[in-house]
């Protein structure tokens, strides 16, 4: 646990990532397409920070992904035309949401959990909806655009230039990343891994489970908004989906396709899903029985995800050779 | 004034009775299998469905009878050959399951009827109010109300006087015990899905009378389902009946007052129950945990 | 921390039970029971099935609150506190039904007591010293339990009485004061509650290590045991060193039907 | 690979035709497989799911129509017509954005056509702003899109809801009564098109006694019936569509209300009346366009084609695909280009042919705006006319120039690019 993927695997991943404007063209999809994956993909990872590392399931993380795109979103149209600004609000915003709410919620446990994060991101979903005059309502709040990026020494141009915007988003993806494998690999991280592993020995090992999981909620509603902001960039629009439950459950399934107990895995299911919905929802207007069914099909014979299929194809490879 | 404050207390009443006719079938499938039916909504939209092409045949009150029966046969075969699968499982694959069956529910009843509106006639003695003072209360509602209550009685009646109920109260209550005492759990697992869907497809039917019939029909009821199993209490029915008066009432007046946050308020509602009393109105201790 | 030989009635006590009942519902599992363990003692809780004697554990633990009655550990008040601040003042405990953390292997279910007991539970990086430090008391503890050869393994990979092994090594990790042990040998073979016992034994003898156990093996009981209290019913029935309760009439009653091995 | 139509048979017949071309294009998800003649293609980025699902079949219908008669009439520029069909969902801005990106960059569409939800119409039509692509708004009402968020290459069949409030404002305020209660749903379409009605009918000598905003996908309207009956107007106004219409009209004549007050509205459509139970289709709106149109040959040839498609009569939403599509032929064979900005030109001020106008004035693009301007039906709905599937009586034909206000009033600001 103490190191979370074999080096090859995360030189690979990183590889891939640098390379996708390329071959996501070249397969045939667009660039637009890769940033959507990179995106989700940051999300999926934030939701398991708490998911797959911590053992607490969060059906509501959509609403803290929606806060940190409205924050970007009013940032830019109403006080400062800055695209770090925005973010920086935007995560501010989803962030503080989360360490109110995770107060009322740290004590539950499974099932119930999950329905109350759910129905909590209600809450800021009919905000978004109903607070018409100012987040836009179910139109959405149009009418800003994300800014050029200034770094003094010169401008980047992320609004026309699809490729800059695509290595402005991995740059923040690496920078989310790294800082989540820091904390993962660290003491603090070891702490909540023991949460998930078994609570009653952590508590019983001296860690105040409720404030370690209240902790480990907060960060990854500070990842997931951050994911948020990077999405309402991506579109120039937020609307009030964006934090709705369906969202949630998305970023759940994506974790779970890809693999939960592997740090790379949600990346890996959040290009799997978005691919394949794009690619079945330009296929049949049916497409949500797919998905539907994709779920279902992954629940029943994929629980461990694609990363976890392989691991342990790994471990049979490697005890067939033993003997 | 003090009328208005009435007419949307009663009506709040009115609305609440079938959150709470949802909710006791989310809340039975979830005292017993640990199961939170994100789907619930999709049986509903089938039962409606089922009615609306039964009734021209057999008439509403045929529907009526038929179209639940009917839900709860699909939810014995759901329940028979997917939920069961992940009963024991890690709670999140229970709600990814469902969350998938909720898809292919709204896209296969699309699929079928057609994404457009269709009308669901009501028997013409029920589609007039009583009075044109209290216009509200219209035969149809009043009919819905005493339905509902009526379900209820029922569901108390089955599950305090007949074995299968009393087993699946005593299965809510420690599922080993029943176990080694002989009870088919599986059994009774799947009849108690049954249950829950016939309660869903009774909703829907009724649903289908005040509502636009179309496939997404049962989405919008689902969360007030869930804030009315937590405002109530997990694991308690009548803290689920509760919760669902509740919060309809609490919507209603709030329409009135500031319209904006009518759906809001119900979940300002779950904030403050969960703050002061975090297992619910009459949930049992330590169920939450 | 000091390594006290034998208990002394006249030194303060380090866990004072004071008078605790606990009740679930109409049932009342622990009733008033008062208790003391001297530092240093090896104490030994038995009682036949039912007794209330996880109950009881779960009472000194923190487990859940008793009903009635106070709990003092090295002085302190202790019966508002959660389990991990009873940790922090030196108590550890470990459960009738295996608990570790499965998946992990056995050096990382040492390496978290070790690090949240050296204050790093939310530390972010370990200096060179602090993980060079926490790697020896490693080496050291995977030594103690004689499990060199299987320490890189998943713990659920494990015969049983490793997996027994690693929580009580893992209780250990935390340097308590105080060590609950609830039905060490419990599924053990022979030879398994024999290299648990031996265990036990070298630690209370070679640190002198204040140790509370609930056991039902007669064997380990009496081998083990300074003093032994007996419950039944929820209440004390009785208690005194290996050879009084041996003798107790009334220790006998309760144990009717079921075999005591002296 | 996206869902096409060409000359009527969709991908998926062709895919089952031609096995082997299926399996190469199976077999690499992206893989377009080459055509010897590039076919023009007009993207439609529109909802197949959730609310606005039936009325964005609808229009789809329209269009694969459109697509059928131009590709029998030679196509555009001589080149066969295509239509990639993608589901925008039903509000979700995110993928309705993502999918106009796909049209454009990877399937290099010639046009975007959507969508029946203004917001993700207006958010497609930055997409198209920005890639240069000519647009056309099939069905999204709210002012902004031919007002003041309006672009030179966005067109617009449907109407303005100032519009429809000017058509049927003088009507009501003569059958109904001066006091008007609102509810109204509470997003772009529903605000303007209340602030229409209010200027029409303030013009008109009314004025509002009340008003409620609803959120989209209001299922209980109870609560608001209950304010607007204590309110004590002559006329309730229903703005909700789709659904809502459906909800809040059902709950409305079972509380009697039709009885006690006039219910009426602005925009109504077939598809609404037709998910309502005969005795609650009553009310005084503007349908957009109406399928009973006696004595216009054109109309009928339309009627019994699309009948012939879907066993059912066109809806107005069905007009709006077609008409949509063929302003795409139109712009381009009139143009004799595919250049954008000359389209754009030959398009503004453009009248549509009869036979795709379809209404006794012929509609035209008015300069200035890009809005489609056309006649408007003023009438009552009725639970059965001359057939079961005549829901409404037309009783007066507003001239959209008469209905349009000026220029100036509509907030456009064209730029032109230089």
């Amino acid at each position: 646990m103490t190191r979370l993927e074999k080096p090859a695997l995360t030189a690979f991943v990183w590889l891939a990532l640098l390379t996708m404007p390329w071959w996501m063209n070249a397969i045939g999809g667009y660039t637009e397409l890769a940033s959507r994956v990179l995106v989700l993909g940051l999300a999926a990872m934030a939701l398991n920070f708490l998911l797959g590392y911590t053992g607490v399931l969060s059906f509501g993380h959509a609403a803290y992904f929606g806060l940190g795109a409205y924050g970007v979103g009013m940032m830019i149209k109403f006080v400062v035309p800055s695209t770090p600004l925005g973010m920086l609000v935007g995560v501010a915003t989803g962030t503080v949401a989360a360490a109110v709410l995770g107060l009322l919620i740290v004590k539950l446990r499974g099932v119930y959990f999950a329905m109350v994060t759910i129905a909590f991101g209600q809450v800021f979903y009919f905000i978004a909806f109903r607070w018409n005059s100012v987040t836009g309502g179910d139109d959405g709040l149009t009418g800003w655009k994300r800014q050029a990026l200034d770094l003094g020494f010169t401008q980047v141009d992320l609004l026309g230039n699809d490729r800059a915007f695509y290595y402005f988003l991995l740059f923040v993806f690496a920078l989310a990343v790294g800082a989540m494998a820091l904390i993962l690999r660290s003491p603090f991280g070891r702490t909540l891994v023991a949460i998930r592993e078994n609570e009653r020995r952590a508590r019983f090992l001296g860690i105040p489970v409720e404030r370690h999981i209240w902790l480990s909620f907060v960060i990854s509603c500070f990842f997931v908004s951050l994911a948020g902001t990077l999405y309402a960039l991506l579109n120039n629009f937020v609307d009030p989906r964006a934090l709705r439950w369906d969202q949630s459950g998305n970023f759940v399934i994506m974790a779970v396709l890809g693999g939960m107990r592997s740090f790379w895995g949600p990346l890996v299911g959040a290009a799997i899903f978005v691919v394949l919905q794009d690619y079945v929802s330009s296929h049949t207007e049916n497409w949500m029985s797919f998905v539907g069914l994709f779920f279902v099909l992954v629940v029943l014979f994929f629980p461990r995800g694609v990363m976890g299929i392989l691991a342990r194809r790994r471990a049979t490879d490697a005890t067939k050779e033993g003997a | 004034m003090t009328q208005l404050i009435l007419f949307n207390v009663f009506n709040g009443l009115i609305i609440g009775a079938f959150y709470a006719l949802m909710a006791l079938g989310l809340s039975l499938i979830l005292n017993l299998s640990g199961v939170i039916n994100f789907a619930h909504g999709g049986f509903l939209a089938l039962g409606a469905y089922i009615a609306y092409s039964l009734s021209p045949h057999i008439g509403f009150w045929g529907a009526l009878v038929v179209a639940p029966v009917a839900t709860a046969v699909v939810g014995l075969v759901v329940e028979r050959v997917l939920i069961r699968r992940v009963y024991g499982r890690d709670p999140l694959y229970s709600l990814l399951l469902t969350f998938g069956l909720a898809y292919i529910f709204e896209d296969v009843l699309r699929y079928i009827w057609g994404a457009q509106s269709v009308p669901f006639p009501i028997p013409p003695a029920l589609a007039s109010p009583l009075s044109p003072e209290y216009f509200f209360l219209t035969g149809y509602r009043l009919f819905m109300v005493a339905l509902v209550a009526a379900a209820v009685v029922a569901l108390f009646v089955i599950l305090n006087r007949t074995k299968l109920g009393i087993r699946i109260r005593a299965g809510t209550q420690d599922l080993e015990t029943v176990n080694v005492l002989g009870v088919n759990v599986r059994i009774l697992r799947n009849l108690n899905f049954g249950l829950g869907t016939y309660l869903a497809g009774l909703a829907g039917v009724l649903a289908a009378g005040m509502l636009g019939l179309q496939p997404t029909i049962g989405t919008s009821l689902i969360m007030p389902s869930f804030v009315a199993i937590i405002v109530g209490g997990l694991g308690s029915l009548p803290g689920t009946l509760l919760g669902g008066l509740l919060i309809g009432v609490a919507s209603g007046l709030t329409t009135m007052f500031f319209p904006s946050a009518t759906e809001a308020v119900m979940y300002v509602m779950m904030g403050l129950v969960l703050l002061v009393r975090p297992r619910g109105l009459l949930g049992e201790e330590g169920r939450v945990q | 921390m000091s390594a006290e030989r034998r208990p002394a009635g006249a030194a303060a006590p380090l866990l004072h039970v004071d008078n605790v009942s606990r009740h679930f519902g109409s049932l009342v599992a622990v009733d008033r029971v008062s208790l003391t363990i001297a530092p240093g003692e090896l104490r030994a809780i038995i009682g036949p099935n039912g007794a209330g004697k996880t109950t009881f554990f779960n009472l000194i633990s923190g487990f859940f609150p008793p009903t009635s009655g106070r709990i003092l550990f090295a002085g302190t008040d202790v019966t508002p506190m959660p389990p991990e601040r009873r940790v922090a003042m030196g108590m550890a405990r470990t459960f009738q039904i295996t608990e570790v953390f499965p998946e992990l292997t056995v050096r990382e279910n040492l390496r978290i007591p070790l690090e949240v007991a050296a204050g790093k539970r939310l530390a972010l990086r370990l200096s060179a010293a602090d993980d060079a430090r926490i790697e020896a008391r490693i080496d050291e503890l995977v030594a103690m339990g004689h499990l060199e050869a299987r320490a890189h393994r998943p713990v659920n990979e494990l015969p049983h009485g490793d997996q027994r092994t690693t929580e009580i090594l893992t209780a250990l990790a935390l340097s308590p004061r105080l060590l609950l042990l609830d039905e060490p040998t419990a599924g053990m073979g022979d030879q398994e509650t024999y290299d648990i016992t031996r265990l036990i034994r070298r630690l209370h003898r070679e640190t002198g290590l204040t140790i509370a156990l609930i056991e039902h093996d007669m064997r380990v009981v009496f081998h083990l045991a300074d003093r032994i209290a007996v419950l039944a019913e929820g209440a004390l029935l009785g208690e005194g060193t290996p050879e009084e309760i041996a003798r107790d009439e009334r220790v006998q009653a309760a144990y009717l039907g079921e075999e005591v091995h002296a | 690979m996206t869902q096409r139509t060409t000359g009527g048979v969709t991908r998926r017949t062709i895919i089952k035709a031609a096995a082997a071309t299926a399996a190469a294009q199976v077999a690499g998800p992206f893989v377009i497989s080459a055509r010897g003649d590039t076919p023009v293609r007009i993207g439609l980025d529109n909802p197949l799911t959730g609310t606005y699902a039936a009325l964005g079949k609808n229009e789809l219908i329209g269009c694969q129509l459109a697509i059928e008669q131009i590709n029998a009439k030679g196509g555009i520029l001589s080149r066969q017509v295509e239509l990639l069909s993608e589901d925008s969902t039903s509000g979700d801005a995110g993928t309705a954005v993502q999918k106009a990106r796909k049209l454009i960059d990877r399937d290099n569409v010639n046009f975007l056509v959507g969508n029946v939800n203004s917001a993700l119409a207006l958010a497609m039509a930055d997409v198209a702003a920005e890639k240069k692509v000519l647009m056309v708004v099939p069905g999204g009402h709210t002012d902004a899109v031919t007002g003041t968020s309006c672009h030179y290459n966005v067109f617009r069949v449907c109407n303005t809801t100032q519009m429809e409030a000017n058509a049927v404002a003088p009507t009501l305020i003569k059958n109904a009564g001066k006091k008007w209660y609102y509810i109204t749903p509470d997003y772009a379409f529903g605000h303007t098109l209340q602030a229409g009605l209010e200027k029409a009918c303030a013009a008109n000598g009314g004025s509002k006694i009340g008003a409620d905003l609803t959120p989209l996908g209001t299922t209980d309207y109870s609560s608001y019936l209950i304010k607007a009956q204590a309110a004590n107007p002559d006329v309730i106004i229903f703005l909700p569509q789709g659904d809502d219409m459906i909800n809040a009209m059902k709950q409305a004549v079972q509380f009697g209300l039709d009885k006690r007050f006039h219910l009426a509205g602005a925009q109504q459509e077939l598809e609404a009346l037709e998910g309502l139970p005969p005795e609650a289709r009553v009310g005084t709106w503007v349908f957009e366009w109406y399928w009973n149109q006696p004595n216009n040959p054109h109309v009928a040839t339309f009627v019994s084609a699309i009948q012939k498609k879907t066993g059912k009569v066109p809806t107005a939403r069905t007009w709006f695909g077609y008409a949509a599509t063929w302003t795409c032929a139109l712009a381009a064979n009139n143009a004799k280009s595919l250049d954008t900005l000359k389209m754009a030109k030959t398009l503004s001020g453009m009248k549509l042919p009869p036979e795709v106008s379809l209404m006794p004035d012929q509609a035209y693009y008015r300069e200035g705006q890009n809005q489609l301007l056309g006649d408007l039906f003023v009438g009552q709905a009725q639970a059965k006319g001359s057939t079961a599937e005549d829901l409404f009586k037309v009783s007066t034909i507003v001239k959209g120039p008469d209905a349009a206000g000026t220029l100036a009033e509509t907030g456009c600001k064209m730029q032109w690019p230089a």
